[in-house]
Formats: C-alpha cells, sequence, structure tokens
C-alpha cells in the first residue's frame, strides 16, 4: 500500500479548475518532485494534502485511510507536514519555541496540569525542551535558539520552517519551493540537508521546486503538472527529454 | 551615470549595510549578486529612496540624491521594480500602467508609452482589463517591469525578477531585460540566478553581509573561481 | 527544584505580606473606606485587564466586547447573590463563580461566528455582541431594565478582592507558560502555521475566549457586590475600551504590564480630580503621549519577575508584543 | 396614514438617517483603507463640524454660506493635523497602539470642547425650517429631503474623484502597497494626508446635517453616529466605499423600522444583529471580497 | 474646595453637597447647587448655625450612580460632614440612599422625585414633590382644563423619573375616562424619535405628555414638528429650561413645576432678585428646591441644636416652614406637602397658569 495516494482531486475556485483529475502515488521513504508553471496548481496541491483547501472531487488516501475533510491539524496528526512557500514561522517568538510548539500534539498534559504545574507538566516539558535542541542541532541552529525567529537570514528561516515540520514527526513531509531565494552553493547545501533527513527521519518528502539544479539533482521521481493537471511523471532524466515538459516548463 | 559612495545602512540596530561603493555607467547592465542577506534588497531600496542610508553619499547624473524621497526620485528617471513584484493587486492591468506614469503629464508620450509597454509585453495586452492580483506569477512580472517602463526611466533597478518564477519564464525575463537595455535604459540588476545575471551583465559587484567583496567585469567574474564555488555551484 | 521551591515560596511570602500589610493599614483606619475601594476597583480591573490580555495579547484576537461579558457576570452575580441563603463569603465566590459561567457559556455560543472572521471584522463583531448584550440587559425586567438593579448586596471586599485577583493572575501565568498557552501564543503570531504543526485552533481560540470571558465574569460580580447599583450604562463598549487601554498601555501579551497599567489607570483619573475640569484633557493628552513614546506598551516584552529580581538574574520572556494584529 | 403610507413614511425616516450615517461611514472606510487604523476620532469630528457651525453662526453670526463653509475647511484641516501629529510617528508600530491614540484624540477633543462650551448641551440654530412638505398621503421634512439630496452628491462625487482622478487612484494605490506607490512617485504622506481631509470634510458636512436633524449640540455627540457609522462601514465591508454608503442607508432604515415596529430600545440591538448575520454569512461586509488566504 | 479635617466637633458645620455639575443633566446639577449656595451665604451671613458656619464641600456626581456612590463616601469617609444634600436626579440618589440609611445621617435630597427614594430610610428626605404625584395632576389637567379625551406618551425608559411620571399619568389618565392611545418607551441614548412619532400620529391623539428632562422635550418637540403632530404638549417639572432649548417648539405647551417666577409671594420675589444678583440669571425651579433645601436643613439643626444625627433626623420629620417653593411640611414618608403650579408656555415665556393645592 502507498504511504499517499490520491483518487481523481481536483479543485474549483470559482470557475477556475486548478487542480484536476490528480491522481498520484507516494511510497514510504520516497523522495518525489513536484514541478510545473507559475500558477499550475502545486501549492494547491499542497493545501488540498493538508487540508488547507477542501477538495471539490475526489478522495486522498494517507496510510489508506481518506482524509478528505479532516482539518489540518488532524492531519497533522495522521502524519503529513509542509513548509509554506512564503515563509511563515512565528516570527516574534524565539527559534526554540518555534520548534516547541510544533511538539504540541506529541504532548499529553492537561490544561489543569499546566496551570496547576503538576508532575506531568515538568516532566514533559523538559524533555521536549531536550528534543527541540536536539532537533536544532541538526540544522546547526543550536546557537540561534534564542534568537528571536525573524531576526533570522532567509536560508535560516527557511531551514527553521522545515525543523518545524519535522518536530511534529511526520511520515510525509511537503516542501514548497525550499530553495526560493537561495544562490547556487546554498541551493547545494539545502539538498544535502533534504536527502540527510529523509535517511535519518526515514520519512517521504515530496517538494515543491523551481530550481532544477536541486530538483533533477535529489528527486528520484518527478511529477509535472500544467493547469492542474499532470502532464509527465517519471525519473529526472526522462522529464527532462519529455516534449511536453520542454514546451510547458524547461524551455530550451 | 549613479555614483554610490560610503554607504551605510541600519535596520534599528543591524548594520545592514557596511561602507558600499559602486557605479553604474550610462548605457550598462550592472549587477549585484551575492548569498540571501547580504543586502542587495536594501541596497536598491536606499538607491530608490525606499530606505535612508545613515551616511554616505549618492548621486545620480551628478545631482546628490541620497537625501531626496523615493515619489521624487521617479521624476529623475529611477524606477524600481520591487522584491516580489508587488504590483496592485486589485486594479486591473491598465490601472497598474497608468499609476507606472502617474507623475508623467504629457498624455501623448503616456500612450506612446503604453503602446510600446504593450508591444514589449504582449500578453499584458491581452489581460488589459484582468485584475492584476489573479495574474500568474510570471505575467505579475512582466507587469511590474512594464509598469516601471511606463516612466521611460533612465535607469531601472530591478529586484530578482527571476525570484519563483519556471525555468522557461527566467529566460524570456533576462530576455527581456536584454532587449530593454538595447533600447537605452541603463539597468543594475539583483539577482540570486547569478549564473544568467552575469551573463547578461556588463560588470558586476559581489556583495557578502553588507560588504562589496569583489568587482569587475562580467564575464570576468564568471570565470572567477571563487565566485564559481560561492555563488554558481 | 530546587530553585523552583524557592521561587514558590518568595512569591507566596511576598503576596502574603503585601495582604497584611494593606489590611493593616485599613484596620487602623490609614485607609479609609474611600481608599479602600479605588483598592477593590483595582483589582476588578486587574482581572478584566489580565483576562483581556489572554484574549488580545496572547490569543491576538482583537476584542471591543469584554464589558458585555463582564456584564453578565454581574448582573447574574447580583440577582443570584439576593436569592441565595448562604453566609457571605460562600455568597459570594458561589454568584460570581455562576457569574462567570453563564459569561462563559455566552462566549462559548459566540465563539461559533465570531471566530469565523478576522482581524477587524472580528473585533467589531464582538463589540456588537457587547451592546446586543447591553440591549438586552435593558430591556430585561430581572435586571431592572434601564433603571437599573439596586439593593445588592454588600459582599466584596477588599480581601475577597485581593486573593481573586491573585489567584487569577497566578493561573494566566502558569496557563501562558505551559503548551498550551504556546497553542495560544501560536495562533497569534500565524493562524495558518499554527494549524500545520498539529493545533487546533478552533479549540484554542474557543478555549481562550471562553477563560476570558469566565474572569470577565467573575470581575463583574465582584464589581456588582462593590458598587450595589448595576446600570447597564456601566457597561457599553466605552468601558470595554477602557480595558483595551490597560491591556495596550501594559504592553499586548504582558501580564505584568496588565496589572501594572490596570493600577495606573485605576489610580490616574483620581489624582487628576485636582484639576478639576482639565482632567480629562490630561488624561487622554497623557494617554496619547504614553502611546507615542512607548507604542509596545509601558513594560513593551519585559515581564517583572520578583525572583528575577531577587536573585538578580534576568528572566527573559519568548512572549513578545503583537505586531500588526490581524493584518496580512 | 394607510398601512402602506406609514411604511414608506417609516422608510424615509430611515433613509434619512441612513444618509448621515453613510456620509459619516465614508470617513471611516477611507481612513481604514489607507493605513488599516479604525479612527476613532472621526465621531468626533462630526462634533467638531456641528461646534464649528455654531461659532460661526451664533458667536460670529457670519452669513449663512460662509458658516456653512468654514467648520468643513476646518474639520478638513483637524483631520490632516490629526494625523500628522497623533498617528503618523506610529505608522510602523503594532496597530493597536495608533487604535488607542486614536481613542486618546477623540478623549481630548471631547473634552477639548467640553471645556470649552461647557457642560449644557447647546441648542443648533435652525437652519432648515423643519416643517413637512406633503407628498401625497406622505410628508417629508424639509430637513430629510435636503439632507439625502446632499448625501447622494456628495457621495456620488466622491465616487468619481476616486475613480476618475490621479489623486483618487494614488489613494488606491497607497491603501493596497504604501511602498510600492511610492515608487509610481506617489508623495504617501500628502496622499494620506489628502485621506484624512477628504474623509474630515464629508465628515464635517455629516455633522452639520446631524445637528440640523437633531438640534441639540454636546462634546460627546459624535460617539454615538461614529459608532454606527463605523458598523456600517464593516456592514458594507470595511475600505470599500460604496460599501459604507449601502452599510449606511442599510443601518438607517433597519433602525427606523424597528423603531417603527418593534421597538425604540431593541434598534441597536437589530442592528448590530444584522451585523453578525451579516458577517456570519459574509465575512468580510456585504460588498467585501471574500477572499481566502491564499498561502 | 475640599479641605480634609479630621475632627468631627470642629468649629464649622459641614454639609456634603452631591450634584451633577457635570454631564448630561448638569444643569440641573449647577442650578440645585447655586441655589443651595445661595442659602448658605445668606445664612453664614447672618450668624450661621448654633453660632457655627456652614462650610458646604461638593463634589460632582456626573448624574452617574457609581460617582454618586464614590461622592458620598468621599464626603462621609474623608471630609466627615454632618449632613448631605442630594443627589439631584433620582438614579443616583438612589444608589446611595441605601448607604446614607445604613449610616443614619441626615439628607435631603432637594430634587430627585422617584418614589422609592424616601422609602431606604427615615433619615432621608426630600424638597420637590413625587413622581406620581406630578404625572395625576397633569393626567387631572389634561382631564378637566383641556378637555382631552386621547393621550400619547412617550417616556424614558431608563430613567425611573420619566417613567414614574408617565405610569402615574397614563393610570390615572385611563381610570378618568381618556384613552392612551399610544404608549411608547425609548432608551436614553435616543436621538431619533421620528419612527415612534410617526406611529404616535396615526393614532391622532389629543394631548402627547412628555415627562423628560428639557434637552431630550426640546428634540422631541422639534421632530414633533417635523412630522406634522399638531397635539397639545405637556410635560412634568423637567420642562424647567426648556426655553432655552426648543422656545418655538415648545410654544402652548404645559408643565407642572415647584414654583413660579411669576408667583408675587415676597420669599418667591425675594429668591428671584438675590439670585440674579449673584448669578446674573433667572433661577429655576431646581435653584429654588435647592435654596429652600438649605433653609429646611438650617431650620432643623437650629432646632435639633447639635449636629448629632438622630437629633437632626428628628427635627426634620417636623420641618414646617413656608420658603420660596411653598410651605413645606412632611407626611409620613417623609415626602414635602405642598402647592404644584401650572406652567404655560406662552410667546416664548413660561408663564404661571394656575395653582393647584393637593388637599
Ligand atoms: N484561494 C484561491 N482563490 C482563488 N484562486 C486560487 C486560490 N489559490 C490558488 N488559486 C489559483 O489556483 C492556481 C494555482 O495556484 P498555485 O498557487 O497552486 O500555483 P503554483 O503552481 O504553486 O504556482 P507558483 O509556482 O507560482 O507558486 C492559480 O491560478 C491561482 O491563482
Ligand atoms: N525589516 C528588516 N528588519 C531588520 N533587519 C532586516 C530587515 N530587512 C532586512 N534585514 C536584514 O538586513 C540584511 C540585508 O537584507 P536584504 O534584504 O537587503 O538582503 P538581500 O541581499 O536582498 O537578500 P535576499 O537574497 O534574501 O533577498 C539581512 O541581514 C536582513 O536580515
Ligand atoms: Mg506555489
Ligand atoms: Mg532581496
Amino acid at each position: 500500500m502507498a504511504l499517499l495516494e490520491t483518487k481523481d482531486l481536483g479543485i474549483a475556485f470559482g470557475g477556475l479548475r486548478a487542480v484536476g483529475d490528480f491522481n498520484i502515488k507516494i511510497d514510504e521513504k520516497e523522495l518525489v518532485g513536484l514541478i510545473g508553471p507559475n500558477g499550475a496548481g502545486k501549492t494547491t496541491v499542497f493545501n488540498l494534502l493538508t487540508g488547507v483547501y477542501l477538495p471539490t472531487e475526489g478522495a486522498i488516501y494517507f496510510n489508506g485511510e481518506n482524509i478528505v475533510g479532516k482539518k489540518p491539524f488532524e492531519i497533522v496528526e495522521k502524519g503529513i507536514t509542509r513548509t509554506f512557500q512564503n515563509i511563515r514561522l512565528f516570527k516574534d517568538l524565539s527559534v526554540l519555541e518555534n520548534v516547541k510548539i510544533a511538539f504540541h500534539h506529541k504532548m499529553k498534559y492537561s490544561i489543569a496540569a499546566g496551570i496547576f504545574r503538576l508532575n506531568a507538566y515538568w516532566k514533559e516539558e523538559k524533555e521536549i525542551e531536550e528534543k527541540a535542541m536536539e532537533l536544532l542541532k541538526l540544522f546547526d541552529m543550536q546557537d540561534a535558539a534564542y534568537t528571536t525567529a525573524k531576526n533570522l537570514p532567509y536560508g535560516q528561516q527557511r531551514k527553521l520552517e522545515i525543523a518545524r515540520a519535522l518536530a511534529a514527526d511526520p511520515k510525509l513531509l511537503l516542501l514548497d519551493e525550499p530553495a526560493a531565494g537561495m544562490n547556487p552553493q546554498e541551493t547545494k547545501e539545502l539538498m544535502e540537508t533534504i536527502h540527510f533527513i529523509r535517511d535519518k527521519f526515514k520519512i517521504a518528502i515530496l517538494l515543491i521546486e523551481h530550481d532544477m539544479s536541486l530538483v533533477m539533482g535529489i528527486c528520484e521521481r518527478i511529477i509535472v503538472i500544467d493547469y492542474g493537471m499532470i502532464i509527465a511523471t517519471g525519473t529526472p532524466e526522462e522529464i527532462k527529454r519529455n516534449k511536453k515538459v520542454i514546451g510547458a516548463y524547461l524551455g530550451e | 551615470m549613479l555614483k554610490v559612495k560610503n554607504i551605510n545602512v541600519y535596520y534599528d540596530a543591524i548594520h545592514a549595510i557596511k561602507d558600499v561603493s559602486f557605479k553604474v555607467n550610462e548605457g550598462e547592465i550592472v549587477t549585484l549578486i551575492g548569498a540571501n542577506g547580504a543586502g542587495k534588497t536594501t541596497i536598491l531600496h536606499t538607491v530608490s529612496g525606499l530606505m535612508k542610508a545613515k551616511s554616505g553619499e549618492i548621486s545620480f547624473q551628478k545631482q546628490k540624491i541620497d537625501h531626496l524621497e523615493a515619489h521624487k526620485l521617479l521624476q529623475l528617471g529611477i524606477a524600481h521594480v520591487p522584491e516580489g513584484r508587488r504590483v496592485f493587486a486589485e486594479m486591473t492591468v491598465q490601472e497598474n500602467l497608468e499609476l507606472g506614469a502617474f507623475t508623467k503629464k504629457d498624455k501623448k508620450a503616456i500612450k506612446r508609452n503604453f503602446e510600446m509597454v504593450y508591444e514589449k509585453f504582449p500578453r499584458l495586452k491581452e489581460r488589459r482589463k484582468q485584475i492584476a492580483g489573479t495574474l500568474s506569477g510570471g505575467e505579475q512580472q512582466m507587469l511590474a517591469i512594464g509598469r516601471a517602463l511606463m516612466s521611460e526611466p533612465k535607469l531601472l533597478l530591478m529586484d530578482e525578477p527571476s525570484m519563483g518564477l519556471a525555468p522557461i519564464l527566467v529566460q524570456e525575463i533576462f530576455n527581456i531585460i536584454k532587449e530593454i537595455n538595447a533600447a537605452g535604459t541603463t539597468i543594475l540588476l539583483v539577482e540570486q540566478n547569478a549564473n544568467m545575471a552575469l551573463s547578461i551583465a556588463h560588470r558586476a559587484y559581489v556583495l557578502e553581509t553588507g560588504k562589496v567583496v569583489l568587482e569587475g567585469n562580467a564575464k570576468d567574474l564568471l570565470g572567477n573561481d571563487e565566485v564559481r564555488k560561492a555563488y554558481l555551484g | 527544584m530546587n530553585s523552583r521551591l524557592k521561587a514558590n515560596i518568595i512569591n507566596t511570602t511576598s503576596i502574603i505580606l503585601i495582604y497584611i500589610i494593606l489590611v493593616l493599614l485599613i484596620r487602623i483606619g490609614f485607609i479609609n473606606n474611600y481608599y479602600e475601594g479605588i483598592l477593590i476597583e483595582m483589582g476588578i480591573n486587574i482581572i478584566l485587564a489580565v483576562s483581556l490580555n489572554l484574549a488580545t495579547g496572547y490569543l491576538g484576537q482583537l476584542t471591543l466586547g469584554h464589558a458585555g461579558f463582564m456584564a453578565i457576570g454581574a448582573y447574574t452575580a447580583a440577582i443570584l447573590s439576593a436569592r441565595m441563603n448562604l453566609p457571605d463569603l460562600p455568597l459570594l465566590l458561589v454568584s460570581i463563580v455562576l457569574g462567570g459561567l453563564l459569561a462563559a457559556f455566552f462566549a462559548f455560543l459566540m465563539a461559533i461566528p465570531v471566530f469565523r472572521l478576522r482581524g477587524d471584522y472580528l473585533a467589531i463583531l464582538t463589540l456588537g455582541f457587547g451592546e446586543i448584550i447591553r440591549v438586552i440587559i435593558l430591556n430585561m425586567k430581572i435586571t431592572g431594565g434601564g433603571k437599573g438593579l439596586s439593593g445588592i448586596l454588600p459582599l466584596t471586599s477588599f480581601s475577597t478582592v485581593y486573593f481573586i485577583t491573585v489567584i487569577t493572575v497566578t493561573i494566566f501565568y502558569t496557563l501562558i507558560n505551559s503548551r498550551h498557552g504556546r497553542a495560544i501564543i501560536s495562533i497569534r503570531e500565524d493562524e495558518i502555521a499554527a494549524e500545520a504543526v498539529g493545533i487546533s485552533t478552533k479549540y484554542y481560540k474557543t478555549f481562550a475566549f471562553t477563560l476570558a470571558a469566565f474572569f470577565a465574569g467573575v470581575a463583574g460580580g465582584l464589581f456588582a457586590h462593590h458598587t450595589l447599583v448595576l446600570d447597564p450604562k456601566d457597561f457599553n463598549f466605552i468601558r470595554s475600551i477602557e480595558i483595551l487601554i490597560i491591556v495596550v498601555l501594559g504592553g499586548m501579551g504582558n501580564l505584568t504590564g496588565s496589572v501594572l497599567a490596570a493600577i495606573i489607570i485605576t489610580i490616574l483619573p483620581r489624582l487628576l480630580m485636582g484639576f478639576a475640569d482639565w482632567n480629562m484633557i490630561i488624561y487622554s493628552v497623557l494617554l496619547i503621549a504614553m502611546m507615542l513614546f512607548k507604542p509596545g506598551g509601558l513594560l513593551e516584552k519585559r515581564e517583572f519577575s520578583l525572583n528575577g529580581l531577587l536573585s538578580g538574574k534576568k528572566k527573559s520572556q519568548g512572549n513578545t508584543p503583537v505586531k500588526n494584529e490581524g493584518s496580512e | 396614514m394607510d398601512v402602506l403610507a406609514k411604511f414608506l413614511q417609516q422608510l424615509i425616516n430611515g433613509i434619512h438617517v441612513g444618509s448621515i450615517y453613510a456620509l459619516i461611514a465614508l470617513g471611516y472606510t477611507m481612513v481604514y483603507g489607507i493605513i488599516k487604523l479604525i479612527n476613532f476620532a472621526h465621531g468626533d469630528i462630526i462634533m467638531m463640524g456641528a461646534y464649528f457651525t455654531f461659532v460661526c453662526i451664533v458667536t460670529f453670526n457670519l452669513p449663512i454660506g460662509v458658516a456653512l463653509i468654514t467648520p468643513v475647511i476646518l474639520c478638513l484641516l483637524s483631520g490632516i493635523l490629526i494625523e500628522r501629529v497623533a498617528y503618523k510617528p506610529l505608522r510602523n508600530s503594532p496597530r493597536l497602539s495608533a487604535l488607542i491614540t486614536a481613542i486618546g484624540v477623540s478623549f481630548l477633543l471631547e473634552n477639548v470642547f467640553f471645556k470649552k462650551f461647557g457642560q449644557n448641551p447647546i441648542p443648533f440654530p435652525q437652519i432648515i425650517n423643519p416643517s413637512p412638505i406633503s407628498l401625497g398621503p406622505l410628508q417629508i421634512s424639509r430637513i430629510t429631503f435636503i439632507t439625502v439630496l446632499i448625501s447622494v452628491l456628495l457621495m456620488i462625487l466622491l465616487d468619481l474623484f476616486i475613480k476618475k482622478t490621479k489623486p483618487g487612484k494614488a489613494m488606491r494605490a497607497v491603501s493596497e502597497d504604501p511602498g510600492a506607490a511610492q515608487l509610481m512617485g506617489i508623495n504617501v504622506n500628502s496622499t494620506i494626508s489628502l485621506t484624512f481631509a477628504t474623509g474630515s470634510a464629508l465628515g464635517a458636512v455629516g455633522g452639520i446635517l446631524y445637528s440640523i436633524a437633531y438640534p441639540l449640540i454636546d462634546p460627546f455627540m459624535g460617539v454615538m453616529p461614529g459608532l454606527k457609522a463605523f458598523v456600517a462601514a464593516v456592514l458594507g465591508g470595511i475600505g470599500i466605499i460604496p460599501g459604507a454608503m449601502l452599510g449606511g442607508f442599510i443601518m438607517g432604515i433597519a433602525e427606523s423600522l424597528t423603531k417603527g415596529y418593534i421597538s425604540s430600545q431593541l434598534a441597536d440591538a437589530v442592528v448590530f444583529g444584522i451585523l453578525i448575520v451579516v458577517l456570519s454569512l459574509k465575512p468580510s461586509g456585504l460588498l467585501g471580497k471574500n477572499v481566502k488566504e491564499k498561502v | 474646595g475640599q479641605k480634609d479635617s479630621g475632627s468631627a466637633d470642629s468649629d464649622v458645620i459641614k454639609i456634603g453637597g452631591i450634584a451633577p455639575l457635570t454631564g448630561n443633566v448638569a444643569v440641573y446639577g449647577v442650578a440645585a447647587s447655586n441655589g443651595a449656595k445661595l442659602a448658605i451665604e445668606e445664612i453664614n451671613a447672618s450668624g450661621g448655625i448654633l453660632g457655627k458656619k456652614i462650610e458646604y464641600i461638593e463634589y460632582d456626581d456626573k448624574g452617574d450612580t457609581t460617582e454618586a456612590v464614590n461622592a458620598y463616601k468621599k464626603l462621609v469617609n474623608n471630609n466627615k460632614v454632618n449632613a448631605i444634600i442630594g443627589a439631584v436626579t433620582s438614579k443616583p440618589t438612589l444608589a446611595i440612599t441605601p448607604l446614607a440609611a445604613k449610616e443614619g445621617i441626615p439628607m435631603i435630597t432637594p430634587t430627585a422625585t422617584a418614589l422609592d427614594v424616601t422609602a431606604a430610610g427615615t433619615n432621608i428626605f426630600r424638597t420637590c414633590f413625587i413622581d406620581p404625584y406630578q404625572g395625576e395632576i397633569m393626567a387631572k389637567f389634561a382631564l378637566e382644563n383641556l378637555n382631552a379625551s386621547k393621550a400619547a406618551v412617550l417616556y424614558n425608559t431608563a430613567d425611573d423619573y420619566s417613567l414614574g411620571v408617565a405610569e402615574a399619568f397614563k393610570n390615572y389618565f385611563e381610570a378618568n375616562g381618556g384613552t392612551v392611545v399610544s404608549y411608547e418607551g425609548y432608551g436614553a441614548d435616543e436621538k431619533d424619535y421620528k419612527a415612534i412619532l410617526t406611529n404616535v400620529k396615526t393614532q391622532n391623539p389629543d394631548v402627547l405628555f412628555l415627562p423628560d428632562y428639557y434637552n431630550t422635550v426640546g428634540l422631541i418637540a422639534q421632530q414633533v414638528k417635523e412630522v406634522g403632530i399638531n397635539a397639545t404638549l405637556l410635560g412634568a417639572d423637567g420642562w424647567d429650561g426648556v426655553l432655552t432649548v426648543a422656545p418655538e417648539a415648545v410654544e402652548g405647551g404645559y408643565f407642572c413645576n415647584h414654583y413660579s417666577t411669576d408667583d408675587t409671594a415676597e420669599e418667591v420675589q425675594n429668591f428671584i432678585k438675590k439670585y440674579k444678583e449673584t448669578y446674573n440669571e433667572d433661577p429655576v425651579s431646581f435653584a429654588a428646591l435647592g435654596y429652600d433645601t438649605v433653609k429646611i436643613l438650617a431650620a432643623a439643626i437650629e432646632k435639633a441644636g447639635t449636629t448629632d444625627y438622630d437629633a437632626v433626623v428628628k427635627a426634620l420629620a417636623e420641618t414646617n416652614i413656608t420658603s420660596v417653593t411653598g410651605t413645606i411640611t412632611y407626611d409620613e414618608n417623609r415626602n414635602p406637602v405642598k402647592d404644584v403650579a401650572i406652567i404655560k408656555i406662552e410667546n416664548g415665556q413660561n408663564r404661571l397658569y394656575t395653582k393647584v393645592n393637593p388637599q
């Protein structure tokens, strides 16, 4: 059984059908790219998968369960987390707190335990503080733990978003243009990080990116969409040679 | 044409630009390249008057401009295509372009500019009546450039025009930049996509954490090993 | 563990010490009836401000109807206490808790339409709810309508207000510094991102809003048994705004700030009374000046901590004031 | 008077108040649109318009035309001044701080006038003869007639101004993105001033019309109509000019019909109830675009 | 002036005043306060009472209940006054009566007409007559003197005074053969009465009774004209002052009052003269009531020979003096028994139309 499977997924905004007949399968630990021209519907696919938008057609099976209609936070609990095309950090909070918040649904202590500072509170708080620091270490951000998120350089902010998404313990991680605004060198480093994450956390990753060096460099499989429809899928080599993709997206 | 001398720019306590100097000659394409947060956007903002330098001097065609407000600079002939396009999302394409010619009084010139922009971007002509917010990323970028051209600038500042665009559009945008330059507009271009930028520029400056660390002929920099390693991957 | 214990001892001792000093001053008449009344109002304002701060400062939802919840609590408590047969203290506690619960219940009902909205739309809707509550009270028999409700038992005393205030502030403090508090704050920072890391924004919005209303209701109950006459006019939107002023003045998302500002705003008009008819002019000029010079609030993001002060350690608080609340 | 005539009469009453609300609501909406500030002091511009008119007519005995134009100009200048002194320094501060400053300005204006003109409400001079003109079974007071006429005229002019003229377009551009507007050569400061000036001038006219209808002016008279007009602006979709007008008329008519057919005291509840229902169905107001935040 | 003398038996007699000196109903508060001050000046000029000067300490209640309670507490706790005059309007007065009743301090409200005011305690008196009484008088007047058969009544639901007078009017009017065709309430902050008046107009009443304070009456009266109602307007003592607001709109109306400046009695003319000299304006009835209140209180203290609360209260109950608003004695509910003046508004002037004796 595939980790994620969509069946004829689609959404229309008013008259515009932004995504349609969208059928994909992603297996565990797969690293898949999603590319396509601007406005093709890539981010919209992410929004459908994470429950931000309610599809107007089709179904999404995650671990065999249809998750259509679930709230975003419920989908996170099931194991899909994401980053955003336009960075959405908790800007005025510290880096550490950004990560801690994402542990929320893994924690158990009740509101009363929090208010009256029962043992569960002290125990769990200590635990996640340690876990969060560990995670930051992985991204080499432990020194920035107490920095306010908005004061981080752009590239670090993107990394923090990924760390935060990982803290929520996903089985499938969705990355929306993780390399946007990075120069080629930084992009290269990011590619390594993404590889590393996949291997260390043993998760599947679906990523959107316009930087072909990244997409072609690390993705095992690539899905190309245009006008909301899949126009090609295949290995990077196949995609590079695909006439339709060249015409619609890559250019000569 | 544009001369920037030892400027220092701060965000509150953060010293973002440190003693930066550079110049742009008439008819050139000059590009500023550098990592994230190197200060490229900040420099463009300072040149176009959206931000003020704490010290240093900026002059344009021999005139000191560092004390002028942004809306005055346009009249001198400096236009700015900002990072992230920033088109007026709730207005139509046409209205966006009209605003580009806001300071122009000459009706005939405005009409001519409209024709010029529509000729350069036939797509915009097609979408004249469309609300700008609903355009695709590439189209919005074209609109942002077109809007800046409406004021017939002598110097055009462009901030990452290729960001977030599909490869096919990136190519198109760079071609357009070359065309504009060929038609006589001087261009100061900021890019992450250093490869592309260097291949169309005449000269380039490399920025690192708010400082100019390297400058030279674009072709030379393309061949420079250090640059290759740091920015071209 | 040890430092935790030490902190608890320091806090508890100082709270009791302050209490004893104030009670002594009241006993010997240094603080007379009139000044005692001011102290009581201070406590009530603190509870109001701290609870509104949860909704506006921490949750990030600008609400302009806090006085409405206060009104529900006030009228409920006043009406109930007149009809129950209990000794004074239990009577007060039972009636204000019931008042708080009813306020919370209404907040819970409102949460559904309210939280579909964003930013200033939400603000104006809460204002609308507040006004509707007032108009309904104005048109009910049991509340005395526009004539007001009088004959309320004088049950609120300095001691009750003091301890209820302390308990309230403590509850809010510990809540905010727990995972649930973090969840609430994350909604203020970015709702969509909060959902995307697994936080049920609906749940926490409703919870924070309801809890804030509960304490507004409690404050209302204390107010009712202090002033002894209730008039719907006391709970109009200007009152809600007065509470908001305290919150913003103290600093959004800053509990100590709310406490400090509540004290200042309670005393200020009385201090200015000496300036006769210049008082309100001075008051408004001060208000404008404070905002112009300290736009982030008096304390901005600094939380005052007694332990920190005593042990000379600087305790940094992660919560910072909200920037651009509700704006996209 | 038969049932229909009574209904029409109540409708006319509603349109009368509604047109005043609409005029005032425009000031709220314009300012909100451009600097995202709920300008609480706008209600007090109404009050100032009323007092200035009073002073011009009663104290200085100016000819009626001058006495009506002067207050509008004074309010217009006050609007600009308030923005420059109290709001401009806070443009980059948290929005709530600016809101509290606006409240502070509101208190200040109220109390300055309170100090100057004293506690008593002052009777406003009779500018328009209140006696009604008969139209079949209907009687329309001259005040109503003139009020509606002036308001509608001003609204049409404003709409043309914003849509067609350059300064109008500059206002729209600044309200969308002040930074980008500057890059178009638009002077953001003067555009914001212009917005305050226009809004305040309309507010002053609203204030005068309001005082003619309810000829008793006091320093706090702006609070209630200010609040209602603001609700009207939200009802129609805040920041949207035709929305403010629509909202104003709906509020006025709803109020009048409630008073006429249900109960005078429930009018406010009904008005806010309508607001709640509308916002529940259309979260950004009647004419507001229901944009889901794009992520 | 607020002096804080700690000791109770100083060489002055302290009288505390509570009145709305600012706010919506300030005009009444200021008038009552001016009247009271005039009387105190007179008394002090002629040697004071019990050989001591009167010190008058006054706080503003803004017409607000909370402020009134604050003012009361300050007077009793901080200033340690011997007696209280106030408050002026009914609602704030009702807010302080339970406190005053508990303390037993002699308290006289010059002008609070709500029925319940004096019910709180045997130490609470008033100088004005009560609401129901005014309502009945005006209903009787409408039926008998104006031959009205259809009446419309508009009242302020948020105001005890307005409500009380309206109710009494309605009951009396209906009990004595008239019909009240329209009986409608409005809120305190209302400014637009046209919707209600449009309804009233369809009923075509003979008289329109508007028991409210004059500011509101002025507003309603103009809108009565706008809507085109021709009924005779009637009102109660709250109308005193309406000529300053809307003289044209109320022309031809009648209202009842505590006294009339037309009254030729010596006390009245003397008072008017002195008041005009001091304040440069005509005294409204609230001024007269404020004046009389001090006179009543001073007489009682003099009679009691002490400022002891109980003794003064006892002396108050036995009051019998003739002053500006008539010859005053108290009934068992501590309400005054005295004449009522009915005033007609003619050519923009208040004219004494007739005097009604309660007996
Ligand atoms: N909330 C929405 N309302 C209306 N239209 C929308 C909405 N969200 C997306 N769209 C439209 O759906 C289409 C797909 O948008 P989407 O953001 O998914 O593109 P994308 O493939 O991510 O493009 P890019 O590479 O530029 O980010 C676009 O035409 C967009 O305008
Ligand atoms: N509003 C701001 N407040 C504080 N610091 C800022 C702000 N904007 C930029 N900075 C800081 O100033 C420095 C320069 O930023 P700038 O945006 O000019 O970089 P850039 O070279 O354009 O980067 P990018 O490639 O990401 O666009 C960075 O360190 C950044 O963090
Ligand atoms: Mg996208
Ligand atoms: Mg940049």
